[in-house]
C-alpha cells in the first residue's frame, strides 16, 4: 500500500516537475509545480510528518503560489515564454550527472543506523505535538530568527516593489556642491 | 651610545615626514642637510665601532610580534658597516648631484624613505626585520624609476618590482622554513639570524634552503640568467636612481649571501660553488660582451655593474677571509664607482639629452675635468692598483683560486673584458676629434657636480692607497664567519673547503 | 497527554544570545523609530547604528567562551567571538561612509529601513557563526543574504539591480545545494550538529573507507554552497559583477563579512573531517583553492576597472584562506582570522577610496565606474589621496610593513610550518605557489599605483570627488592609520586570536 | 518496502529536474520555479531522513526550509517587479551589461 | 738610506702632481722645469743609493701596511737590492734624460703641463715596479705604467681614426686601447702566477716566495713559472702579444724613447730576472728553455719585420723587440747578469736612438716616412752623430774588447747561446745581429745620405734646440762607453744574480764568436751602405714581392688579429645582446608574463555576464569538484 503510494506520488511528482521545467507556458508550469507540491504534500503524510505536509500545503500551495500568480499577472506573461536555450544537450548532462552523483551518494549504506535519535519523537504525542516541543524548545532560536528572515523579506518585497524605487536617486542629477578635481589648490 | 641604530635608521624617516611640510624651493637644501646629518650619524657610527671586536655591535633587541619570534634586532658588524656608511653617502651624493626641477620635494622625501629602507636592511638582524626592509626598499625605487625616468620607465619601473618581489618571497617560504626548524628544535619562535646561525640543519634541508635564498638573492644581485631587470632599470632611471639602485640596492643580494647563505647553510653553498660559480662565470663574461655591444653610455656601465657583480659572487663563494672580505670590499669599491659612473653620464645627458656614444667623441678636449674624473673612474672600474676597485676585484680573486684555478682564470677575463667595454666606451665619447656641433659647446662640470664627484674621486684613491682602516673590521668579521660555517659544517667536503685564517686559529 | 517539559532560564544560557538580540532590537527600534516619524535625517540612523554595532561590539567582547546556550543551539566559542568581532568592526567602519552626502545623495541612504536591514543582515551573520547547528546555519545564512541582495538593489542603479538579480538567483542555487549537502551529512549520521557529527564519524573511523562515497559527496554539496559565499573558482562568478553593480563600500563589505562568516562555517564542517585526517579533504580543499587563486589573479590582471580588479583580487585572497583552512592547524585557523582582521582595514580602505569618486550621473566610461584611467596622476591632483590608495595596495600586496604582509606572512607560515611537521613537500609547493601567485597580484596592485604615481593626469573635468566629505576622510584616515602601524598591534592581535582559536579546539 | 533510499534516491532525481530547470531557465520567474522544485526536493529528503531515523531535527530542517523558500519568493519577486519595470523583461538575456 | 729610497720613490709622484695641477692650463715651463728637477733628484737619490748598494749592502724599508684580509698581507714594502737598484738608475737616467729633452720636444704642445704630469706619473710606477719587495706591489707598478703608456701613447687622443691603410696605428687613442687591453691579457697571467704563488706559500713578499721555492712541487713551479712569464710577454711585447708596441709609436717620441724602448718593455725582462730563483729550478727548465727560444725567435721575427718598414719609429720599434728578444734569450738561458746589462745598455743607446729620431720628427714637421728624408746630415749635424753612434751600439760593433755598449752585451748572449749548445739559437741569434746592423744603417743611410727627398714637401729641417742636445750627450756617452764597466757590473750585480760562467771550450773560441759576429754585423752595415748611402732607389719588383709585402704587413698579423679576435668578438657580442640577451633570457622573462597575461584574458572570457552561464559554471563547477575529489582521494591513498 506504501509503495504504490509512494511510486504513485513519485512518478507524478516527477512528471509535474518535468512540466514545470520544460513548459514554454508559465501558467502551465506554475499549475505543474503546485500540483507537484501537493503531491510532495501527500508524501510527507506517508512518511507521518503531518505538520510539515499541512505546512506545505498551506505555505507554498497557499502563500507562495499565490504570490507567484499575482507576479505572472503583473508580468503579464499569459502567453508563452520565448527562451533562447543555446545548448540543451551541456544543460541535461550538467543535470544528469548531477543526478548520478546524488544517486550515488545517497544509493550508499547509512552509518547512521546505530545512532539512537536525539530528539526522538516524543512518546505518544502525535507528529504537530512533537514538532511543538521541538520547535520551541531546541528550535525556539532559529524559529525567532526565521520570522526576522521573514520581517527581512517582507521589508524587502515592500522596499523593492515600493514606488520609491521608481526613480533612482542614485543617477539622477541633483542640487549638490561638488568638489571638482582641481578645486582645492 | 647604544641607540645610534636606532637613530641611524629612523632619522631620515622622521626627516622625510617632516619633509612633507618644508617648502619646495628649499627641499633640496633640507634633502642635502639631512643626508649630511645621516652620513654624519654613520662616521659616528664607524668612530665608535671597536673594530678589534669580530662580533655584533650597537646591539638593541626589542620583541615586535613576541608570538611568532619577530623583534626588532639590529645591530652591525664589520661587513655590514661600510655598506651602512656607503649607502648613506651614496644618498648624500646623489641628492647634491641631484638636477630635476619636476616634483623635487617628492623626490627627495621618496630618497630619504629609500634611505631608511638601505640602512633597514644592513642593520637588521631578525630576518623578518630584514625581509620587511628588503621588500619596502622596492616602493621607494618604484616611485623613482616611474615617476622621474626615460620614456619606458613603466615598463623598467614594474618590471623591476615584480622581478625582485617575486624572487624574495620565494626567499620568504625559506626564511618561514627556518623559522619553522628553529622553532621544533628549540620550541619558540625567533626569526632572530643569530638564533639561526646555531641551527644545525639536515643536509637535503639545507640544499633546497640555500636555492630558496638564493633566487631570492640571486635576482636582486642580479646573476645571470634574472640580470634582465637591470639594464631597463638602470636605462630609464633619472640618475640618481641609478646611483643609488647600482651603489647600494644591489649590494642587498650580495650581502644577503654573506649574512645568510654561507653561514646558515655551510654545506650547501660548499656544495653549490661550481653551479654558482659558473652562474657567475657567465654573468662575468658575457655581460661583459653585452656591456662592449651597447651604443648607450649608460647600458654599457649597468652591463658593467652585472659583470663586476659576478665577481662579487666568486669572492663571496670563495670559502675563504681573503674571498669574502674581497668580496665585501669590492661591494663597496663598486657602489662608489659605479655610482660615480652614473652620476657622471648624468651630467653629460643633462647637457646633451642623449646617452649614445655615437652622439659624442672628443669631450676629452671640451669637458678636461669630466674627462679626467671619468677617466679615474674608469680606471677604478677595470681594477687598477691603488685604486678602490683594485683591492676587492684581486682578493675575490684571489680567494676563488683555492677554489678553482681554472675558474679563475675566466673569471679573471673580467679584467680583461672589462678593458675593453670600458675603454671602447672612453675611445668613442672622449677621444677623437669633435664630430658634433652641440658638443662643441659643452660646459665642463659645474660646481655642484664636482662637490658630488670630488669626494668620490678621493675616496677612490684613498681606499685604493690605504684600504686598511676598512679592510681591517671587514677581515675581523669575516674571519669569524668562516671559522663559524668551518665549525658548523657537517660534511667533510665543506670542512676541507672553508679556509679558516691562520691568524684566526691563533687568536683562538 | 505530554508532559509539560520545564526549563530552567540559567540553563538557556541567555547571554550567548545577547549579541545577535542587540543587533535584532536595534534594527527594529529603527523600524519603530521610522514609522513615528518618517522625516528624520540619515544621521540619526547612521549614528544608532554605529551605537548598536558598539554595544554589540561589546556584548561580543564579553562573552565567555566556550558555553552554549538554548539547548546547545548557540555556540559562544572562540572562533564565533572573533569572527563576530571582525564582522563588527567592518560594519562599524562601513556605517558612516553612509554619511557621505545628504540624504537623497544616494537612494539607498534614503530609507531607514536600510540601516534596519543591515542590522538584520548582521545579526544574521552572527547566527551564522555562533551556532554548529546546520539549520540555525542555515537559516541565518538565509537572513544575513535576502538582507543584502535587497541591501545591493536599493542602490538602484541598473548594475545594482543587475547585480542584485544575478546573486539572489545564484544564491537560491547555492541554498540548494548547502541543503542538498545537509542531507547527505544528515542521511549519513542522523544529526544537523555538528559536535554530534563530528562524534559520531569519529565513532565509525574504523571503516572509514567504506563511507568515503557518501561523505565525500556531502562535502562536495557543501563545498559547492561556502564555495558560492567565499567566491572559489567556478563558484566565483558573481563576485566581479556584483561587486562592481553595488556601491564601493558595499562591494568592500561584501568582500569580508559575508566570506568571513562563511569560512567559519567552513571550518567548523571540514574542520571535522581534516581533524578526522581524511586527507582527501584537505586536498579537495587545496586544490580549489590554488585554482582559484591562480585563475583569478589572472583575471584580475586584465581587468580595466578597479573595482572589479578588487573584486578579483578578493577571489584570490579567498583561495589563500581556503588553503590554509585545508591544514585545520591551529596556527592555520588563526592566521585566517589575522588574514581578515588585516584584509579586512585594507580592502576597506581601498574601496572607500572608490567611493570617494563614485559619481552618479557623471560615469567615466560607457562601461566601468572606476577605471585604471580615472586614477591617472592621482598623486598630482590629490596627493594625499593617492599616497593612502598607494598604501592600500601595497598592502594588498603584501608589501611590508603594511598590515596585510602580516597576515600573509602569518597564513603562509602556518603552511610551511604544516610542511615542515609533515615532511610533505606538496605543502611546501603550495606554499611556493601561494608565493607565486602574490607576486602575480603585485603586479595588478602596483597597475594602480603606476596610474596614480606614474601617469600624467587626465584633463581637469573627468574625474570627480564627488564624494569626499569629512566623514569618509575620518573613515578612510582611520583605516590607513591601522594598516601602517600594523606592525605595533600585530602583537596583541595574534595572542588574541591565537588564544581564542585555540581555546575552541581549533 | 520503502526504504529510505527510495526516498533519497527520488529526492535527487527531482532536485536534479530541479536544476535543469535553473539552469536552462532564461525567464527568472520560471527560473525562480525551477529552485523552488530543487527545495521541495529537499525536503523530501529531510522528512524521509527524519522518518528513518526517528528524530525531529530533519522535520525541522523541512519546516525552515519552506520558511526561506517562501522569504525568497518575496525577495526575489521584488527583485523581479524591479526589473520589469525599469527594463520591461525578465529575459536574463538582457542582463549583460556586468561582463568579463 | 730610507729617506732616500723614498726621494728616490716619491720625488716622481710629487713632480707629477704638481704638474697635474697645471694639466688643464695653458704651456707653464715651470712644470717642465719642475718634473725634470724632481726626476734628476731620484736619479741623484738612486745614484746615492746604487753606491750605498755596493758599499754596504741592499736597503730594505717597508712604508705601510696596504692590503690584509685572511692571511694575506700585503705591504708597501721597498727593496733596494742590486737589480732594483740598476733598474732604479738606468730608470731615472734616461727619464731625467727625456724630461729634458721633452722641455724642447714639446715645446709648442698646448698640453705640455698635461704631458710632464703624465711622464713623471710613468716614472713613479717604473719606480714601484722595480723597487718593490713583494709581487703585488710590482704589479702595483706594473699596471701603472700600463695606464701611463695608455695615457702617453694617446696622448694626442683628437686625432681620429683613419683606415689601417693610412695609417697602420689607425688613431693614437687605438693604438692606446690595443697596448692596455694587450697587457691586460698578460695582466692576467702574472695575476694567476701570483695567486699560485700566494695558494702554496702564504706569502708574496720575494723573499718569502724564493726560501719556500724548494719545497714546492714541480707542477706548481712550472705553472707558477709559465703564468709569471705570461704577465712578462705582455709587457715587454713577445709574440704572439707583440702587436701594440709598433702601434704605440703613435704617442709623442719621448715616450717611445722612455716607455716602449728603455723602461717600461724591459719589465717583463725584469720580472724574469727578478724571478730568477723560480726560473732557475730545474723543475721549470723547460720553461726556461721556452723563454729562450720565444726570445730568439722573437729577436728576428722583428728584425725581418724592420727591414722593410719605412717608418722611422717604427723600425727603431721594431728593433726594440728584436733586442727584449735578445734579453730573454739570455734570461732563459739562465744568464741573468747578462740579461739585466743588456737591459741597461740597451736602455741608453735605444733611448738614444729614439730621441734622435724625434730630432728628425721634429725637424721634419712631424714626417716619419724615411723614403721622405736623406741628406739630412747637413743640417742636423749632432743628431746625425748621435744616431749614428746609437745604431753603432745597437749592431754591436766592436772588436777586442773595444767597442760601444752593445758589443759587450749582445755578445755576450751571442755566446751565452753557444755555451748551452743551443746552437740553432745561437745561429739565429748571430744571424739577427746582422740584420740588425743592415735595418739600422739602412735607416740612417736612408735619414741622413743621400738625396734630400723633403724638399719636395717644402719642409725646411732644423736642429734640435742646443740644451736638447747636450741633455743627450750622457745617454751618448754611455751608448759609447758602458760596455766598459762589464766586468765591475757583473761584479756587482752577481751577488745577488747567480754568476754564469762560459765553460773553458766557449770562453777558447770566443774571440772566433766574436768575430763571426762582427763580421755579420759589419756585413749587415757594408750592405746597407752599398744599397741606400747614394739616395733611394726604389726596386718595385721587390716591393711587390710576397716576402716583401708579408714583411711590411708585420706577417699579417694584425689583420689576422682584427679578422680573427676583435670583428668576432665584437659580433659575438652583439648577438649576445640582440639575440641571446634580448630575445632569449628576456623573451622568457616576458613571456612569463604575456602568458599569465593571454592566459587571464582567455579565462577572462568565460565571464560572459550571462547569468544562465553563470549558473552551469556552478553546476559545472560541482562536477569539477567531484572529479577534484577523486584525484584527491587517490592522492591520499597513494600517500598511505
Amino acid at each position: 500500500m506504501v509503495m504504490i503510494a509512494f511510486y504513485f506520488f513519485a512518478v507524478l511528482i516527477t512528471l509535474l516537475f518535468l512540466v514545470t521545467v520544460m513548459s514554454k507556458n508559465v501558467l502551465y508550469a506554475m499549475t505543474s509545480l503546485a500540483a507537484g507540491m501537493v503531491l510532495i504534500s501527500g508524501l510527507f503524510f506517508i512518511l507521518g510528518a503531518d505538520f510539515l505536509g499541512a505546512v506545505q500545503l498551506i505555505v507554498y500551495v497557499g502563500a507562495v503560489m499565490a504570490l507567484y500568480s499575482f507576479a505572472m499577472m503583473f508580468f503579464d506573461m499569459s502567453k508563452d515564454v520565448k527562451e533562447k536555450n543555446g545548448s540543451a544537450a551541456t544543460v541535461f548532462v550538467l543535470g544528469g550527472a548531477i543526478a548520478l552523483m546524488l544517486v550515488v551518494v545517497f544509493s550508499a549504506p547509512v552509518i547512521g543506523q546505530g545512532v539512537s535519535s536525539l530528539y526522538p519523537e516524543a512518546a505518544g504525542a502525535t507528529n504537530p505535538q512533537a514538532v511543538g516541543l521541538v520547535l520551541f524548545t531546541k528550535y525556539l532560536v532559529p524559529f525567532e530568527v526565521a520570522a526576522v528572515m521573514l520581517l527581512v523579506a517582507m521589508i524587502s518585497g515592500i522596499i523593492l516593489a515600493g514606488k520609491k524605487m521608481d526613480a533612482s536617486l542614485s543617477t539622477t542629477e541633483e542640487e549638490i556642491p561638488e568638489m571638482t578635481q582641481g578645486g582645492e589648490k | 651610545m647604544d641607540g645610534i641604530l636606532t637613530i641611524l635608521l629612523f632619522f631620515p624617516l622622521l626627516a622625510g615626514l617632516l619633509g612633507f611640510v618644508v617648502n619646495k624651493d628649499s627641499i633640496r637644501a633640507y634633502g642635502i642637510a639631512v643626508a649630511s646629518i645621516e652620513f654624519l650619524l654613520s662616521l659616528w657610527l664607524w668612530m665608535s665601532f671597536d673594530v678589534t671586536h669580530a662580533g655584533f655591535q650597537f646591539v638593541e633587541n626589542i620583541p615586535l610580534v613576541s608570538d611568532f619570534g619577530i623583534s626588532y634586532y639590529v645591530g652591525v658588524d664589520g661587513i655590514s658597516l661600510f655598506i651602512i656608511i656607503m649607502a648613506t653617502l651614496m644618498t648624500l651624493i646623489g641628492i647634491i648631484a641631484l638636477n630635476i626641477k619636476k616634483d623635487i620635494k617628492n623626490l627627495i622625501i621618496t630618497l630619504l624613505f629609500l634611505e631608511v629602507a638601505m640602512v633597514g636592511v644592513f642593520i637588521s638582524l631578525d630576518a623578518i626585520l630584514f625581509y620587511l626592509f628588503w621588500e619596502f626598499s622596492l616602493v621607494p625605487m618604484l616611485y623613482i624609476i616611474g615617476a622621474w625616468g626615460g620614456e619606458r620607465r613603466l615598463y623598467a619601473a614594474i618590471k623591476f618590482f615584480l622581478y625582485t618581489f617575486t624572487g624574495s618571497l620565494i626567499m620568504l617560504v625559506g626564511m618561514l622554513y627556518v623559522a619553522y626548524v628553529y622553532h621544533s628544535v628549540s620550541g619558540s619562535w625567533s626569526f632572530a639570524i643569530t638564533d639561526w646561525y646555531a641551527l644545525i640543519l639536515p643536509l637535503d634541508v639545507e640544499k633546497w634552503l640555500f636555492w630558496a635564498f638564493f633566487l631570492g638573492f640571486a635576482i636582486k644581485v642580479p646573476m645571470f640568467p634574472f640580470h634582465t631587470w637591470l639594464p631597463y632599470a638602470h636605462g630609464q632611471a633619472p640618475t640618481v636612481g641609478s646611483v643609488i639602485l647600482a651603489a647600494v640596492l644591489l649590494k642587498m643580494g650580495t650581502y644577503g649571501f654573506i649574512r645568510f647563505s654561507l653561514p646558515m647553510f655551510p654545506d650547501a653553498s660548499v656544495l653549490y660553488i661550481t653551479p654558482v660559480a659558473i652562474l657567475a662565470i657567465i654573468m662575468i663574461i658575457y655581460t661583459a660582451m653585452v656591456a662592449y655591444a651597447q651604443e648607450d653610455m649608460k647600458q654599457t656601465i649597468a652591463y658593467s655593474s652585472v659583470s663586476h657583480m659576478g665577481v662579487i659572487i666568486i669572492g663571496t663563494f670563495a670559502m675563504n677571509a681573503e674571498g669574502i672580505t674581497g668580496s665585501v670590499f669590492l661591494m663597496l669599491s663598486h657602489g662608489i664607482v659605479s655610482g660615480a659612473l652614473f652620476l657622471l653620464v648624468g651630467s653629460i645627458y643633462d647637457r646633451r639629452h642623449t646617452k649614445l656614444m655615437s652622439e659624442f667623441g672628443g669631450l676629452a678636449s671640451v669637458m678636461p675635468k669630466y674627462a679626467v674624473i671619468y677617466g679615474i673612474m674608469l680606471m677604478a672600474s677595470v681594477g687598477l692598483p691603488l685604486t678602490i676597485g683594485f683591492v676587492g676585484e684581486y682578493l675575490s680573486l684571489a680567494g676563488f683560486y683555492k677554489i678553482s684555478p681554472i675558474m679563475t682564470v675566466l673569471a679573471g677575463t673580467s679584467i680583461i673584458l672589462g678593458a675593453v667595454y670600458m675603454l671602447n666606451l672612453y675611445k668613442r665619447s672622449f677621444f677623437g676629434p669633435v664630430t658634433h656641433e652641440a658638443n662643441a659647446t659643452l660646459n665642463d662640470l659645474d660646481g655642484k657636480e664636482l662637490a658630488a664627484l670630488v669626494p668620490l674621486v678621493l675616496i677612490v684613491v684613498w681606499l685604493g692607497v690605504y684600504p686598511k682602516p676598512v679592510l681591517v673590521p671587514i677581515d675581523n668579521s669575516v674571519k669569524a664567519l668562516t671559522s663559524f660555517m668551518h665549525e658548523k659544517a657537517q660534511t667533510r667536503v665543506a670542512k676541507a673547503t672553508i679556509v679558516v685564517s691562520k691568524k684566526n686559529k691563533e687568536m683562538k | 497527554m505530554l508532559e509539560p517539559i520545564s526549563v530552567s532560564l540559567e540553563s538557556l544560557n541567555l547571554i550567548t544570545l545577547s549579541p545577535m538580540l542587540i543587533a535584532i532590537v536595534g534594527a527594529l527600534l529603527i523600524l519603530v523609530i521610522d514609522l513615528f516619524k518618517d522625516t528624520l535625517d540619515k544621521t540619526l540612523y547612521v549614528m544608532l547604528t554605529m551605537l548598536i554595532l558598539f554595544i554589540d561590539i561589546g556584548a561580543t567582547y564579553s562573552l565567555n567562551i566556550n558555553e552554549r546556550g538554548f539547548f546547545d543551539l548557540l555556540l559562544a566559542d572562540g572562533l564565533s567571538v572573533v569572527s563576530q568581532l571582525i564582522i563588527l568592526l567592518a560594519s562599524l567602519f562601513f556605517v558612516p561612509l553612509a554619511l557621505t552626502a545628504s540624504n537623497k545623495r544616494f537612494h539607498e541612504y534614503a530609507y531607514p529601513e536600510y540601516f534596519a536591514l543591515f542590522l538584520f543582515m548582521v545579526a544574521g551573520f552572527q547566527f551564522m557563526v555562533s551556532t554548529d547547528n546546520l539549520i540555525l546555519i542555515f537559516v541565518g545564512l538565509e537572513t544575513a543574504s535576502l538582507s543584502l541582495y535587497t541591501l545591493i538593489a536599493m542602490h538602484n542603479t541598473r548594475g545594482a539591480h543587475e547585480a542584485a538579480v544575478k546573486y539572489f538567483t545564484m544564491g537560491a542555487l547555492a541554498a540548494g545545494f548547502f541543503l542538498m549537502g545537509s542531507v547527505a551529512i544528515y542521511a549519513l549520521t542522523g544529526s544537523v550538529e555538528l559536535y554530534e557529527i563530528a562524534k559520531i564519524l569519529q565513532s565509525q573511523g574504523a571503516d572509514e573507507s567504506a563511507l568515503m562515497l557518501p561523505m565525500m559527496g556531502g562535502v562536495v554539496l557543501m563545498l559547492v554552497a561556502v564555495g558560492f559565499k567565499v567566491s572559489l573558482f567556478p563558484f566565483h562568478m558573481w563576485t566581479p559583477d556584483v561587486y562592481e553593480g553595488s556601491s564601493a563600500p558595499m562591494a568592500g563589505y561584501m568582500s569580508i563579512v559575508p566570506k568571513l562568516a562563511m569560512v567559519v562555517v567552513a571550518m567548523r564542517i571540514f574542520g571535522i573531517y581534516i581533524n578526522l585526517d581524511i586527507e582527501a579533504v584537505s586536498y579537495l580543499i587545496i586544490i580549489i583553492a590554488v585554482i582559484t587563486m591562480t585563475l583569478s589573479n589572472m583575471m584580475a590582471l586584465v581587468q580595466k576597472d578597479v573595482k572589479r580588479m578588487l573584486a578579483y583580487s578578493s577571489i584570490s585572497h579567498a583561495g589563500f584562506v581556503m588553503a590554509a583552512l585545508a591544514l585545520g592547524t591551529t596556527k592555520a585557523n588563526s592566521s585566517i582570522f589575522l588574514y581578515y582582521a588585516m584584509f579586512m582595514v585594507t580592502n576597506l580602505g581601498a574601496f572607500a577610496m572608490l567611493w570617494i569618486s563614485q559619481h552618479k550621473k557623471k560615469h567615466f566610461d560607457e562601461r566601468y565606474d572606476h577605471p585604471f584611467e580615472k586614477f591617472s596622476g592621482m598623486i598630482s591632483v590629490s596627493p594625499m589621496a593617492a599616497v593612502i590608495m598607494g598604501i592600500f595596495m601595497l598592502s594588498l600586496a603584501g608589501v611590508p610593513p603594511f598590515s596585510l604582509f602580516w597576515g600573509k606572512l602569518y597564513l603562509i607560515s602556518s603552511v610551511v610550518d604544516f610542511a615542515v611537521a609533515t615532511a610533505e613537500t606538496k605543502y611546501i609547493v603550495l606554499a611556493i605557489l601561494m608565493v607565486l601567485n602574490s607576486a602575480i597580484a603585485a603586479y595588478y596592485y602596483l597597475k594602480l599605483v603606476v596610474y596614480m604615481f606614474l601617469k600624467a593626469p587626465l584633463a581637469s573635468d573627468t574625474v570627480v570627488y564627488a564624494n569626499q566629505s569629512r566623514p569618509l576622510n575620518v573613515v578612510i584616515g582611520v583605516l590607513a592609520m591601522v594598516t601602517i602601524t600594523s606592525i605595533f598591534y600585530v602583537q596583541p592581535l595574534l595572542e588574541f586570536i591565537t588564544y581564542l582559536v585555540s581555546s575552541s579546539g581549533y | 518496502m520503502i526504504g529510505l533510499g527510495h526516498y533519497l534516491i527520488l529526492s535527487g532525481i527531482l532536485f536534479s529536474i530541479g536544476l535543469v530547470g535553473v539552469l536552462r531557465r532564461k525567464n527568472l520567474l520560471m527560473l525562480f520555479f525551477a529552485t523552488e522544485i530543487m527545495l521541495n526536493a529537499v525536503n523530501i529528503a529531510f522528512a524521509a531522513i527524519s522518518n528513518h531515523y526517528h528524530d525531529m531535527a530533519g522535520q525541522m530542517f523541512a519546516f525552515f526550509v519552506i520558511a526561506v523558500a517562501a522569504s525568497e519568493v518575496a525577495v526575489g519577486l521584488g527583485l523581479l517587479v524591479i526589473l520589469y519595470k525599469k527594463y520591461g523583461t525578465l529575459d536574463l538575456d538582457a542582463y549583460t551589461v556586468m561582463r568579463g | 738610506m730610507e729617506n732616500l729610497v723614498y726621494i728616490a720613490l716619491f720625488a716622481p709622484l710629487a713632480g707629477s702632481l704638481f704638474a697635474a695641477l697645471f694639466g688643464m692650463s695653458k704651456k707653464n715651463i715651470i712644470t717642465g722645469i719642475v718634473t725634470s728637477t724632481l726626476i734628476f733628484i731620484s736619479f741623484v737619490a738612486s745614484a746615492i743609493l746604487f753606491s750605498h748598494v755596493m758599499t754596504v749592502g741592499p736597503v730594505h724599508v717597508r712604508m705601510m701596511d696596504w692590503i690584509m684580509a685572511g692571511d694575506m698581507l700585503i705591504p708597501f714594502g721597498f727593496l733596494v737590492d742590486q737589480i732594483s737598484v740598476t733598474m732604479m738608475t738606468v730608470v731615472t737616467l734616461v727619464s731625467t734624460v727625456v724630461h729634458i729633452y721633452s722641455n724642447g720636444y714639446m715645446d709648442h704642445d698646448k698640453s705640455f703641463n698635461r704631458f710632464f704630469s703624465y711622464l713623471s706619473a710613468f716614472v713613479f710606477s717604473m719606480m714601484v715596479l722595480v723597487m718593490s719587495d713583494n709581487f703585488l706591489g710590482l704589479f702595483i707598478g706594473w699596471e701603472g705604467v700600463g695606464v701611463c703608456s695608455w695615457l702617453l701613447i694617446g696622448f694626442w687622443y683628437h686625432k681620429e681614426d683613419v683606415s689601417r691603410e693610412v695609417n697602420p696605428s689607425i688613431s693614437p687613442s687605438w693604438a692606446a686601447n690595443e697596448a692596455f687591453i694587450m697587457n691586460r691579457i698578460a695582466d692576467l697571467g702574472m695575476l694567476v702566477g701570483i695567486f699560485i704563488l700566494y695558494w702554496n706559500v702564504g706569502s708574496l713578499q720575494y723573499d718569502v716566495v724564493f726560501a719556500a721555492l724548494p719545497n714546492l712541487s714541480d707542477g706548481i713551479l712550472v705553472a707558477a713559472a709559465v703564468a709569471l712569464f705570461i704577465g712578462a710577454m705582455g709587457k715587454s711585447a713577445q709574440f704572439p702579444l707583440h702587436t701594440w708596441l709598433t702601434d704605440a709609436m703613435e704617442g709623442p717620441t719621448p715616450v717611445s724613447a722612455l716607455i716602449h724602448a728603455a723602461t717600461m718593455v724591459t719589465a717583463g725582462v725584469f720580472l724574469v730576472i727578478r724571478a730568477n730563483p723560480l726560473y732557475s729550478m730545474e723543475a721549470v727548465h723547460w720553461v726556461s728553455y721556452f723563454i729562450a727560444a720565444l726570445g730568439t725567435f722573437v729577436a728576428v721575427f722583428a728584425a725581418s719585420m724592420a727591414l722593410v718598414n719605412r717608418d722611422l719609429k717604427r723600425i727603431i720599434a721594431f728593433s726594440t723587440l728584436s733586442q727584449l728578444g735578445y734579453m730573454f734569450a739570455a734570461a732563459g738561458l739562465g744568464a741573468y747578469w747578462i740579461a739585466l746589462f743588456h737591459l741597461a745598455a740597451h736602455a741608453f743607446f735605444k733611448a738614444l736612438l729614439f730621441l734622435g729620431a724625434g730630432n728628425v720628427m721634429h725637424a721634419m714637421d712631424g714626417e716619419l716616412d724615411i723614403f721622405k728624408m736623406g741628406g739630412l746630415k747637413k743640417v742636423m749635424r749632432w743628431t746625425y752623430l748621435y744616431m749614428g753612434v746609437a745604431s753603432l751600439a745597437l749592431s754591436g760593433i766592436g772588436i777586442a774588447g773595444i767597442g760601444f755598449a752593445g758589443y759587450f752585451s749582445k755578445d755576450a748572449i751571442i755566446e751565452v747561446a753557444f755555451n748551452e749548445h743551443t746552437y740553432v739559437l745561437w745561429t739565429i741569434l748571430v744571424l739577427t745581429a746582422g740584420l740588425t746592423a743592415f735595418y739600422s744603417f739602412r735607416q740612417v743611410f736612408l735619414t741622413f745620405h743621400g738625396n734630400e727627398r723633403y724638399h719636395a714637401l717644402g719642409i725646411h729641417p732644423h736642429e734640435m734646440y742646443g740644451y736638447v742636445l747636450v741633455a743627450l750627450s750622457p745617454l751618448a756617452i754611455l751608448a759609447v762607453v758602458a760596455g766598459f764597466y762589464k766586468d765591475w757590473f757583473e761584479h756587482f750585480v752577481t751577488k745577488l744574480l747567480p754568476e754564469y760562467h762560459m765553460s773553458e771550450h766557449t770562453h777558447h773560441i770566443a774571440w772566433i764568436l766574436g768575430l763571426l759576429v762582427i763580421a755579420f754585423a759589419v756585413g749587415g752595415i757594408v750592405l746597407a751602405y752599398i744599397k741606400y748611402n747614394r739616395g733611394l732607389k726604389r726596386n718595385e719588383k721587390l716591393e711587390r714581392s710576397f716576402v716583401y709585402r708579408l714583411l711590411s704587413n708585420q706577417y699579417y698579423i694584425p689583420i689576422f688579429y682584427e679578422k680573427t679576435i676583435s670583428k668576432p668578438y665584437a659580433a659575438l657580442s652583439r648577438f649576445s645582446w640582440g639575440t641571446v640577451d634580448q630575445k632569449v633570457v628576456d623573451a622568457t622573462v616576458d613571456g612569463i608574463g604575456k602568458f599569465i597575461k593571454t592566459t587571464g584574458d582567455t579565462t577572462r572570457k568565460i565571464q560572459t555576464g550571462n547569468l544562465s552561464d553563470y549558473l552551469r559554471w556552478m553546476a559545472g563547477g560541482a562536477l569539477l569538484l567531484v572529479a577534484i575529489a577523486f584525484v584527491a582521494f587517490k592522492l591520499s591513498q597513494g600517500a598511505h
